[in-house]
């Protein structure tokens, strides 16, 4: 079968979803599973040949090469594992067949978007991914419909930029297909080219978000239905991204991301952009008190990461970047899916409330804490490797502040995904919880799955670096050096075999240390906090006493003096709409005579303006 | 020069001020009634505009007698007459059907008062 | 205030409307008929408008020989205009018996009809009746017409409804009149559509200008306009004085 | 012969003349009349447009050629659009036999509806200024009518007083355009009109551009529009939003191009100014409401202005640019299909306010089908909609228009803002009020899939109907 017909039977199929879903949800969910099966040995088997759908005229043009089947892998992957997690997942959801049958479709756009090999093609898709997704982020309640309808708003800015941009180039060009934009990037002139940049990268920040435009992140990620979440932030954030990569296909490497041009110096920009990113992805995340508000969160400062070693302009960085686009998705899938599984069985993820669920939910409990040592980029895991090579990347060139908010994430990031942790499934746990189980084997299958491939590219990188080198290539830019488990730059060769080994010495001997010499006292975690006297609160509200309740209120302290982005967005459009009413007031609210005032005036002044 | 001003009163200004005085009353009346009378004001000038523009020098009404039976006699533009008619005809239909809207507005809200059905429209 | 303000409106809109148009309008002396298709149709003649000087009256041509031109204008050369502006006037009074007719409200009744008016009426009804009817009937060869006269029709009515507080119209006569003449209209239109080729055009014999049996479809057309204008007003008038 | 497009008109006419005398003999058959009058007329067009050809030709009446005569202009292209009005008529007629005929006075309402519709088709079809305004003012009583369907009478007499205006307006500028042209055929005015002043000229334009703003829904004239929508009823909605304004704005862009040729450039700048303040007020107003109908009324204001913003700014020096001129026109043509689809729904599901709707799971399919009219509205894929919006963003960007695409993608925003809410209350709100209207007809539903599978059609097969729209005035100018 070819990728067109994929497409069409992605869309077909979808329908057909929806309506066997009726009989029963887990018909639905195995038959999503199947397909993305499918359509990834469809993916596989569809390199390098075009292939077309044309109805009417409208060519939408399809093709796997080096460079795009790697988001598509990592689409299927995604996917795959999420539609696992959803067989038993979506048992309590309100809306299931509406829930399949979005997924299925949403899964048709996104590997049309990734494999289209034009523009039109590619914004077709982009669009129809925007109003599904949509509609799946206000599946769940009332929050995540107020959520959904700032991502519209946000995304449809975005998707106006791209459209723009398009024809820009279809102007300059007079094609869109990727192959001739790239022959003929020559005939675009300067004025059109930066045009082109900013409105494609407008739209790529949002959808990715990146700084300025992030904010639509924190209530879609958190409110989304808990099984799209991590497609929300794992995937769709990385569609933003990957225009920012085309932009790579469209002009000369060096021109767009060098240091030191002489025209408009986009490359510094975009990574302090992406530096700034970071920085404020992480204290956002810090002061947080939902799980999954603080990964959409952590989400913004790894996109940050993306962009600043994307736009950073070494072969290196640039590996490093797409590297972590697979170690993001790779994290997010890892921390919420375990948040849902929690969510699953307690119907909360306010870390208030919860407490103490690694002795019931011990698979849940490794899948985060294996995603979250990985993003924090602590050795032996995939995540080290690529914020390894960003760092090298950053300090050999001596960008000293973009050294600094990558370090800053690091650490940061340490603090934001400990607190989940302690607080979810370390600490006391309340009453309530005591008979929790751990959630069904499906369920566990993707959290499974994910931690061994989490330690399997750490310990090993090879196996990823081989194909991403082949990218590399493909695009023009020099690979790097590495064999199965060493990373090679300029300054060091790490053997990431020998830092496994290493650190899992290092843990043996912990788990000696500590199976011997440790001993356990219990306390009740209320009365250490209230010293031993009975508050009267605390039967009606124990989370008032939990110990995770501020968590770090010194810091959030600290950076409550900045004004927020979001608050900002919000009053502008509280002025807005302020002013909105006054058109409203004054064209709309009059009485007959008002009208025909108004009436009369408009037709003096559209001669007055004339007869002058 | 005298004879210039008079011929543009008669034929324009006039006319004009008629259809201008209309929509005075509809600009500053509040009375729906009022307003009824307002567009038949208006409607007045605007059909005294085109009867005036159709008016030939010393022309004579467009029908073929015994006395004018030869074609090119200084008939006076018989178009502007239908259309007047044609006017005139949707004027009082329009008018017919306002008073009868306007009788409901009166059943419905007891005021014919425009400022007062403002406050009792709920919407 | 708003006195004030509409005042200056007005005056502003009467300068500028007044000074733009006068410059180039064809008033009075200025305006003559040559570059207009009113010379066409004046002179009955649309293939050659300028012939001049030749003898219409009490002749046949094969144009239209309606000796009133505004009649010919209306009936004739524009006459989708009329078929549209009858339909507006069927609509509004639709629009009235939508709006009245469907609440029973009482006729008004006036306390003493005038002694003069109840006796003269009775005989002025037929009088004015007819009158109107021969307005209409010789729309193509004097002034008037169905219009006029379909209005004098009603008048007679309105003043019957003045004269006696017991009168009533007949409303299922008025609706097939309405009904009949409306349709016959677009029949007699499509008979043209099917003999000659287009929609309303005169099949019928011209005749001779200055007679009553002359210039085909136009004095039926007329007709029929002046039955459905008198049922249609009459209907207005019967809807606005009441009915139970 | 019976190739000629006057027929279109005559038989609503027809029918409509026939209602009073089929009420003396029974009241029930009235209901089914309308239905027959726009199915009849249906089969007309497609017979028409069987014989016909793509470059305008003009139809005399009553045998005097132009411009004696009155003329009705045709080609494919308008067969195309009034086929388009007579089906969403259909649709609304069925709705009205089906729902709302037992509302008001029973003779009254059918024939007004089957009139609005003989003024609609007439107001495409006709080539003549007077004609027009003959057709204007029947759409406008019919639309007095209509609004007071469910007892609107205040907005009605709102409507009837700005129309009015306009219309006395329109009067002044066709008398005046008669008496210094000699012509009042659409085609001849134009060169009648040679060598006058700029000033007259402006005058004219003004008192054309104002008068026509009312039933075409554009600013100064539209403040009666989200008060009739809010008070008529389902059918006066869908007659208002997908009937009456389509064929005005038809007849507005008929005026523009074959009156004034385009030449006099600025009469287009301005017409550009107040179509792009329509979109914009309109948009932004609409951003603001609670009351889905008014929400409707000013989108269908702000989609009024764009076509006309679009079409004016296509126009310059007495050329048309093509690109963004037909795109302009297939937006037009997918908003008659979307709004119809639209209104309908909300009828059916009887959704009037925001904060009122229930997702109810029996009218679920009622919900999606009023959701891909609305995703077709706002220029989402596979939908019709998102062909001309796209086709009309390619073309305002290729033609470097870039004012005008700032202001429109602006409006867009707040567009798809408030539709998207709107949808989202529609498939997810657990409102407590339990308000639930009559169930939706069989006939309703399949109304509504054949609306929506015409939507999903032009959505997959764009440009089919793109090319058999476009270039609608071929041979009327250049």
């Amino acid at each position: 079968m070819t990728f067109n017909n994929l497409i069409l039977l992605g869309s077909v199929t979808s329908f057909l979803t929806y309506f066997l879903s009726k009989l029963s949800y887990k018909i639905g969910t195995v038959i999503k599973t199947l397909f993305i099966i499918i359509s990834m040995y469809i993916i596989y088997g569809n390199f390098n040949t075009p292939s077309s759908i044309s109805i009417n005229e409208i060519n939408l043009n399809f093709n796997v090469n080096a460079f795009n089947i790697y988001f598509l892998v990592l689409a299927s992957f995604v996917f795959l594992m999420t539609s696992l997690f959803s067989i038993n997942g979506i048992k309590k959801y309100k809306y299931k067949n509406s829930y399949i049958f979005l997924n299925l479709l949403l899964f048709t756009g996104i590997i049309g978007l990734f494999g289209s090999s034009d523009l039109i093609t590619l914004f077709i898709f982009w669009e129809l991914i925007t109003w599904v997704s949509f509609f799946l982020i206000s599946l769940k309640s009332s929050l995540s419909r107020k959520a959904a309808l700032v991502y519209i708003f946000m995304s449809m800015i975005g998707t106006y930029f791209l459209i723009s941009g398009i024809f820009i180039i279809q102007n300059s060009i007079g094609g869109v297909s990727f192959n001739l934009i790239q022959k003929n990037i020559g005939l675009i002139n300067t004025a059109s080219a930066n045009k082109v940049i900013i409105f494609f990268v407008i739209a790529a920040f949002v959808k990715g978000g990146v700084y300025p435009l992030h904010t639509w992140l924190r209530n879609a990620h958190g409110e989304a239905p808990d099984n799209f979440s991590p497609v929300l932030s794992g995937l769709l954030t990385k569609m933003g991204l990957y225009l920012i990569y085309f932009l790579v296909i469209f002009f000369p490497f060096t021109k767009l991301i060098s240091l030191n041009i002489a025209s408009f110096p986009f490359g510094i920009i975009f990574s302090y952009i992406g530096g700034i990113s970071i920085i404020v992805g992480t204290i956002s995340a810090i002061l947080q008190n939902d799980a999954k508000k603080l990964i959409a969160f952590s989400t913004v400062s790894h996109a940050g990461y993306i962009v600043l070693a994307f736009s950073y302009g070494t072969n290196l960085a640039f590996f490093g970047s797409l590297m972590h686009i697979l170690v993001h998705a790779f994290t997010s899938l890892g921390m919420f899916l375990s948040i849902a599984a929690v969510k699953y069985r307690t119907n909360t993820s306010k870390m208030d409330d919860l407490g103490g669920l690694i002795t019931n939910m011990p698979v849940t409990f490794t899948t985060y804490l294996v995603s979250i040592i990985s993003l924090a980029g602590i050795p032996p895991l995939v995540g080290f490797v690529s914020k390894w090579m960003i760092y090298q990347a950053l300090i050999v060139n001596g960008s000293y502040f973009l050294a600094f908010a990558a370090f800053f994430g690091s650490i940061g990031s340490f603090m934001y995904v400990f607190r989940p942790l302690a607080t979810v499934f370390l600490g006391q746990r309340p009453k309530k919880y005591e008979k929790i189980k751990e959630v069904p084997f499906l369920m566990q299958l993707p959290m499974l799955i994910i931690t061994l491939l989490t330690v399997l590219l750490g310990v090993l990188p090879g196996i990823i670096i081989k194909p991403l080198n082949k990218l590399m290539t493909h695009l023009g830019i020099d690979p790097i050096e590495s064999s199965l488990y060493k990373l090679v730059t300029k300054l060091t060769t790490l053997d990431m075999v020998l830092i496994f080994t290493v650190f899992g010495l290092g843990f043996l001997i912990a788990l000696i240390v500590f199976l011997i010499f440790a001993k356990t006292t219990k306390v009740k975690q209320h009365e250490q906090y209230t010293a031993g006297e009975i508050v009267p609160e605390l039967k009606t509200m124990p989370s008032m006493y939990h110990y995770s309740k501020n968590y770090y209120k010194p810091f959030s302290r600290i950076f409550s003096i900045f004004p927020s982005l979001e608050s900002i967005y919000n009053r502008i459009a509280y002025f807005t709409k302020k002013i909105f009413d006054i058109f409203d007031n004054f064209f709309y609210k009059e009485t007959v005579n008002g009208y025909v005032w108004i009436i009369s005036l408009v037709f003096l002044t559209l001669i007055i303006i004339r007869w002058l | 020069m005298i004879n210039n001003i008079i011929n543009s009163w008669v034929f324009v200004y006039g006319p004009l001020s008629i259809f201008l005085i209309g929509l005075y009353g509809i600009l500053t009346q509040n009375n729906i009634f009022k307003l009824v009378i307002s567009i038949n004001i208006m409607n007045l000038g605007v059909n005294l505009y085109i009867i005036a523009l159709g008016y030939v020098h010393n022309g004579i009404a467009p029908i073929y007698t015994e006395k004018f039976k030869m074609s090119g006699e200084n008939f006076v533009d018989p178009v502007p007459q239908a259309l007047v008619l044609t006017a005139i005809v949707i004027s009082v239909a329009i008018t017919a059907f306002f008073l009868a809207v306007l009788i409901k507005n009166y059943e419905k809200y007891k005021t014919l008062d425009i400022e007062k059905i403002k406050g009792l429209e709920n919407d | 205030m708003r006195k004030f303000g509409a005042l200056i409106i007005i005056l502003a809109l009467l300068y500028f409307l007044g000074s733009g148009l006068i410059t180039d309008l064809k008033i009075n002396r200025k305006n003559n008929l040559s570059q207009k298709t009113a010379r066409a149709y004046i002179n009955r003649n649309v293939k050659n408008p300028e012939i001049n000087n030749q003898q219409l009256h009490g002749k046949t041509n094969n144009e239209n020989t309606a000796a009133n031109s505004v009649t010919a204008v209306i009936v004739d050369y524009r006459s989708m205009d009329t078929l549209g502006e009858i339909t507006v006037l069927f609509l509004a009074v639709t629009g009235v018996l939508a709006l009245l007719g469907s609440s029973k409200n009482n006729r008004i009744k006036l306390e003493k009809p005038n002694y003069i008016l109840k006796i003269s009426s009775k005989f002025l009804f037929p009088l004015i009746f007819l009158f109107g009817f021969y307005i209409f009937i010789h729309g193509h060869l004097t002034p008037g017409g169905g219009f006029q006269g379909g209005t004098i029709v009603a008048a007679a009515v309105l003043m019957m409804y003045f004269a006696s507080n017991n009168y009533r119209v007949n409303t299922t006569d008025i609706k097939i009149l309405e009904s009949l003449s409306g349709l016959s209209f677009i029949i007699i239109g499509i008979f043209g559509l099917f003999i000659l080729g287009d929609f309303l055009q005169n099949f019928l014999n011209k005749g001779i200008m200055g007679e009553l049996f002359s210039a085909g479809i136009v004095p039926i057309i007329y007709i029929l306009i002046g039955l459905k204008v008198s049922a249609e007003l009459s209907n207005i008038v019967k809807e606005f004085m009441g009915d139970k | 012969m019976i190739n000629q497009p006057v027929i279109i008109i005559l038989i609503p006419l027809f029918f409509a003349f026939l209602i009073p005398l089929i009420s003396v003999f029974s009241k029930k058959i009235i209901k089914i009349i309308p239905v027959i009058a726009a199915f009849i007329n249906l089969a007309a067009i497609i017979k028409i447009l069987s014989s016909s050809s793509r470059i305008l030709k003009y139809f005399s009446i009553s045998g005097y050629k132009i411009p004696f005569g009155i003329n009705l202009i045709f080609n494919y292209q308008i067969g195309m659009f009034l086929f388009a009005i007579n089906l969403v008529a259909l649709i609304a007629f069925l709705y009205f036999y089906k729902n709302e005929f037992n509302i008001g006075n029973k003779i009254a309402y059918p024939i007004a509806f089957t009139l609005g519709l003989t003024a609609a088709n007439g107001m495409i079809l006709t080539g003549d200024l007077f004609n027009l305004f003959v057709f204007m003012e029947l759409a406008a009583i019919s639309g007095y009518i209509i609004s007071s369907h469910r007892k609107g009478y205040y907005s009605t007499i709102t409507y009837i007083v700005i129309t009015s205006i306009g219309s006395l307006l329109f009067l002044l500028g066709t008398a005046s355009v008669y008496n210094v042209s000699g012509s009042l055929s659409l085609n001849t005015i134009s060169t009648g009109l040679q060598g006058v002043s700029g000033q007259f000229i402006i005058i004219i334009s003004v008192l054309f551009i104002i008068s026509l703003s009312g039933e075409a829904e554009l600013i100064p004239l539209n403040s009666w529009v989200p008060k009739v929508y809010n008070k008529t009823g389902d059918t006066g909605r869908i007659f208002f939003g997908s009937i009456f304004s389509s064929a005005a704005l038809f007849a507005v862009i008929k005026v523009l191009i074959l009156l004034f040729q385009g030449s006099y450039s600025y009469i287009y700048e301005v017409i550009t100014v107040i179509g792009l303040i329509t979109l914009f007020i309109g948009e932004v107003v609409a951003f603001r409401q609670e009351n889905i109908k008014k929400m409707i009324a000013y989108s269908s204001v702000a989609q009024a202005g764009l076509i006309i913003g679009a079409v004016s700014m296509a126009i310059k020096n007495g050329i048309i640019n093509k690109m963004v001129f037909n795109a302009a026109i297939f937006q037009l043509f997918n908003n008659i299909f979307a709004k119809g689809l639209i209104l309908l729904g909300v009828g059916a599901l009887g959704a009037y306010h925001l904060n009122n709707l229930k997702n109810n799971n029996k009218k679920l399919l009622a919900s999606i089908l009023t959701g891909i009219g609305v995703l077709s509205l706002i220029g989402m894929p596979p939908f019709a909609g998102f062909w001309s919006k796209f086709y009309l963003i390619k073309a305002l960007v290729l033609n470097k228009f870039t004012f005008f695409i700032i202001i429109f993608l602006f409006s867009a925003l707040f567009e798809v803002y408030y539709y998207m809410k709107f949808l989202q209350k529609l498939f997810f709100s657990e409102g407590n009020k339990t308000k639930t209207k009559k169930d939706i007809s069989f006939l309703t539903y399949g109304m509504m899939v054949y609306l929506s599978a015409i939507i999903l059609l032009i959505g997959i097969f764009p440009n089919s109907i793109y090319k058999a729209i476009s270039d609608i005035f071929m041979g009327g100018i250049l």
